[in-house]
């Protein structure tokens, strides 16, 4: 790209509409009442996952993840999904490897920050298997806070002069107090949000020890919400802090308790991730050959979650974590 | 007398970093070595220097390394657990000065790959994306970058520009809307430290690593350098410096025991 | 045989209001008439009513009539204490069922004025301007408004429109750029409910308040008035009702001790 | 206005420049160090207070406001002060009875809420004593986040169609993926923020308890702050919860200690409002004679807030009102 043959022309795909009032009409149907919404992992994947649903999944790829539901999407051969690739590490590995999706908004996929790369996640992209739009972590971010505030695009000054732009679905606009030339990032309202927390009640009244990343603008931008919890408290615990609130139960259709749920990945105050195993993963999904019978025995081998963890240590490996979490051990 | 201390590249380059980075400014860092510089610069010359985490972290404690952007070290006994908006808006009102960027590929003007080698829709080699870099490219005063030195990084032309450098020359930021007075500062190699031309914004060498030739560094790079007029040796790391580092910082080597090549 | 139960005009209106608050729905509600009607709703027929205050307040169980649409009691026990912005952006997606507005003047479009009277750059009489009422009325699906009923009140043409309601008429509101489908729903006087023709959006009368007539209705409005083909006598409170409105919901008689007109 | 006549031209003055760009220069020389920033009310209101500045205040009208500050803003005589009008009642009551305001962004003044209004507010507006600019409450609450975001506006779909926009300083912007038309609102920056919080160390990393209204983003938004707080806690009361800092301290350029500050607001988990007092101040506002007096006596005649505490009812008055925010007393 060089001066003269610079534009602000952009071809990527935007899978997902930023109009505002065809989500408003969905929000206006969706109950707000305060009701039980306890489920189990394997009812809240079959009855509010569809195939071609477009996913985005709370968290920060190794932190605080959904593992249980993402396994479970994986184990139930749900398929086409899209997915927001907004930090997407061992979450995105996990649909990657079961072969779940087929589109996806990039920020940061395929790695797993500092240890590396999934060779799996990555012959999506070298093999033309995925379709594919770039956008970058706060680009994403802000996506989702213009769908939750109900507008159809937020200004940005990022991405311009850059490759990341051209292969975005963004536009600009110019400011008209200003003139200034800004980025037009479009709302992204997900079909689904997944998101692990620590704790919250029946209802979905959710609460996150910690950073929050962009969890509270997912919740509120997505159509329909998953909530795992390390526990479901008494609604008194909610109502003692309301401030604690991080998200509200009317934007939550579904509550599982899944402890220690986060596993392999990091959950604040309670347990730090399993780098060992998530090299086992990323040795495996180096070779479609290694990746299949690990994946026959970790998740399709498995009936659920807690048979996963006890295959990896169970309680035993999860006392370690903690340790290490706390700074008790290395 | 001067001591002979005996040192790494690594150490070299996290040295180098750590002096750039003010007593009282701010700092968005991920994992890896400008962690270490930056907590090596809080430890030494710049106890008041902000670290911030793009997924939320402000002004840990670091007990140790975090091995995630995100992961529960990057606000330990921090003075806020946030969001990562509340970091990229900061960015964008102006409040960070500096941030650490890395890539596959960097060109003449700093611009800067992290996405793919070959064609978009079918790429030869596939890499995670820009993350939150393109946006700390595009907001924070000034960029940073620690990266090995060889020609295949430092090409003429990268294949995909994730996080705009100076784009093709000077003005051109400021022409295609990024916020004006930001930009690429100190790239930090194995081999030097460069920065960039005032007229032409391309990289210019500023320091050569103690026992590195010109020669060595034209080798490395895959297109022509400019030289500063004043150039000088970089100065190594003191005794200080290397025993906060390996003692305090890295005591487990996860960076400083790295291949810095 | 119907017994005859007495109450006062107040306590009619904040019965027929709360009688329109479906179940499972969400409200904003300020102090006064509107936040009793939305308790009495609650603690009859719609217990999953979601109460959501503007200043932040979700949920609360309220334990007294808040005094401040900020105050304590506002998220007193809530499943949330937010923030302004969390109710404006909830209401803005299209989250918020209902919100009550009140105002010193009303037009037969449903137009409130709670600006001003007079000229802009020096009213005669000035009243607090919008707060948060042009948002609620912009972007919550239904409107209610619980006013008295007088002709300064109800008058042909507002001198400020500081709220709208269907303006000018049909379509008027997509033609200037609100959401589709939002507007004023039903204005709930001391001498009647008032709701919208289809066809002109002007206010029309639903139902009249027991012992009223027409012609008080008529001598209280200052524009020509629809009825209802259907015109029927507004449904009195039951007994249970007033119950909970004068034991449970307003003790102390901070609202339904008021007058009403 | 009719069909024909309808028109989106705003008249309104922009009282704060939206310019993003001048605000990033001003934020790159605002100091991050973890200082100590405590000073006293006095030297905070003569150092950061200038004559002609905007600014925004904390809270909500008579809940969480910084009265001392307020209080001494006017016993320092200092003039030609712009203002956020979002929901300010008792905080815009005080400076318009000091006389320290000639212009306005307004989405709510004059009024007590349920209280009533206050004359001596009301009669700068009837007599043309101020420049206006209309808003809304949301419009400020977004205007402050769009500042708070570096962004110099935000869309919204508010205000269409009424006078409220005609007055304003709005402007339309269309939007580039679903050809909406959308109201841009102007990025607002006030000079100053005062703020009042629950608790915040010396640095001014600050905790609020209860609804935050639109402080957080206020905080960020504006050139200077100074944060009034009911306790200076040990740093690590701040550190051992970061997901509570609400403000954090590189926002912060002054940090008083308050105790009772919100008094005679109410302050969430503390104290209830004094309505007594509030109406005391009504009354005496409504007519000149009576308001000079009245301010004589309880501003002008006091050196500093605990002597208008004293002379309100001190220790035993809070204790009534710690009884009436815990519902032992009504």
């Amino acid at each position: 790209m060089v001066n003269g043959l610079h534009t602000d022309e952009t071809v990527g795909p935007l899978f997902m509409t930023p109009d505002v009032d065809r989500n408003r009409e969905f929000f206006r149907r969706k109950p707000r009442a305060l009701t039980d919404k306890r489920t189990t992992v394997q009812d809240a994947v079959s009855r509010l996952v569809s195939d071609g649903d477009y996913i985005g999944i709370g968290g920060f790829g190794t932190n605080r993840i959904p593992t249980a539901i993402l396994h479970e999407i994986i184990r139930q051969g749900k398929k086409g999904l899209g997915l927001s690739g907004h930090t997407a590490t061992h979450d995105f590995q996990i649909l990657a490897a079961g072969g779940a999706i087929d589109r996806v908004d990039v920020a940061y996929v395929i790695g797993l920050e500092a240890r590396g790369l999934s060779r799996a996640a990555r012959r999506l992209f070298e093999e033309a298997r995925i379709q594919v739009c770039e956008w970058t972590n706060a680009a994403l971010a802000w996506r989702y806070r213009a769908a939750a505030m109900g507008i159809p695009f937020i200004p940005a000054r990022i991405m311009f002069g850059s490759d990341t732009m051209r292969y975005s679905a963004a536009k600009t606009v110019t400011c008209p107090f200003t003139g200034q030339k800004l980025l037009a990032l479009p709302a992204l309202s997900p079909d689904l949000a997944v998101i692990h927390v620590h704790r919250c009640d029946k209802y979905g009244n959710a609460q996150i020890d910690g950073i929050s990343v962009s969890d509270a603008d997912l919740a509120r931008a997505s159509k329909k919400v998953i909530i795992t919890t390390e526990e479901i408290v008494p609604e008194e615990v909610i109502r003692q802090d309301p401030a604690r609130t991080i998200i509200p139960a009317f934007c939550v259709d579904a509550v599982v308790e899944v402890k220690y749920g986060s596993y392999p990945g990091n959950m604040p105050y309670a347990y730090f991730s399993d780098e060992e195993h998530l090299r086992e993963w990323l040795s495996a999904d180096s070779k479609p050959e290694t990746l299949e019978p690990f994946l026959r025995k970790y998740i399709f081998g498995t009936k659920d979650f807690s048979e996963y963890l006890e295959l990896c240590g169970g309680e035993a490996k999860m006392e370690r974590l903690r340790r290490i979490e706390f700074l008790e051990e290395v | 007398m001067v001591a002979v201390i005996d040192y790494n590249p690594m150490e070299l380059m996290i040295c180098l970093a750590a002096r750039y980075l003010e007593d009282g400014s701010s700092v968005v860092v991920g994992t890896g070595a400008p962690c270490a510089a930056a907590m090596l610069s809080q430890k030494t010359h710049a106890p008041n220097l902000v670290i911030m985490f793009e997924a939320g972290g402000i002004g840990p404690l670091l007990p140790t390394m975090p091995i995630s952007v995100g992961d529960s070290r990057t606000f330990h006994k921090g003075i806020m657990a946030s969001s990562m908006l509340e970091i990229m808006d900061a960015c964008q009102r102006g409040m960070v000065d500096y941030c650490f960027l890395g890539g596959a590929q960097i060109d003449k003007y700093g611009n800067i790959n992290s996405t793919l080698i070959g064609d978009f829709h079918k790429p030869k080699v596939r890499f995670p994306g820009s993350g939150g870099a393109n946006d700390l490219a595009s907001l924070c005063w000034r960029t940073l970058v620690i990266t090995p030195h060889d020609p295949r990084r430092f090409v003429e032309k990268v294949d995909f520009i994730t996080s705009p450098g100076y784009l093709w020359g000077k003005g051109a930021r400021e022409a295609v809307g990024l916020a004006p007075g930001t930009g690429p500062y100190k790239i930090i190699t194995n081999l030097c430290v460069m920065g960039f031309d005032e007229e032409t914004k391309r990289l210019r060498v500023e320091t050569i690593h103690p026992g590195v030739s010109k020669e060595q560094i034209v080798a490395a790079t895959g297109f022509e350098l400019l030289w500063a007029p004043d150039l000088t040796v970089s100065e190594a790391p003191t005794e200080l410096e290397l025993e906060i580092l390996r003692k305090e910082v890295d005591p487990h080597k996860y960076i400083i025991g790295r291949q810095a090549s």
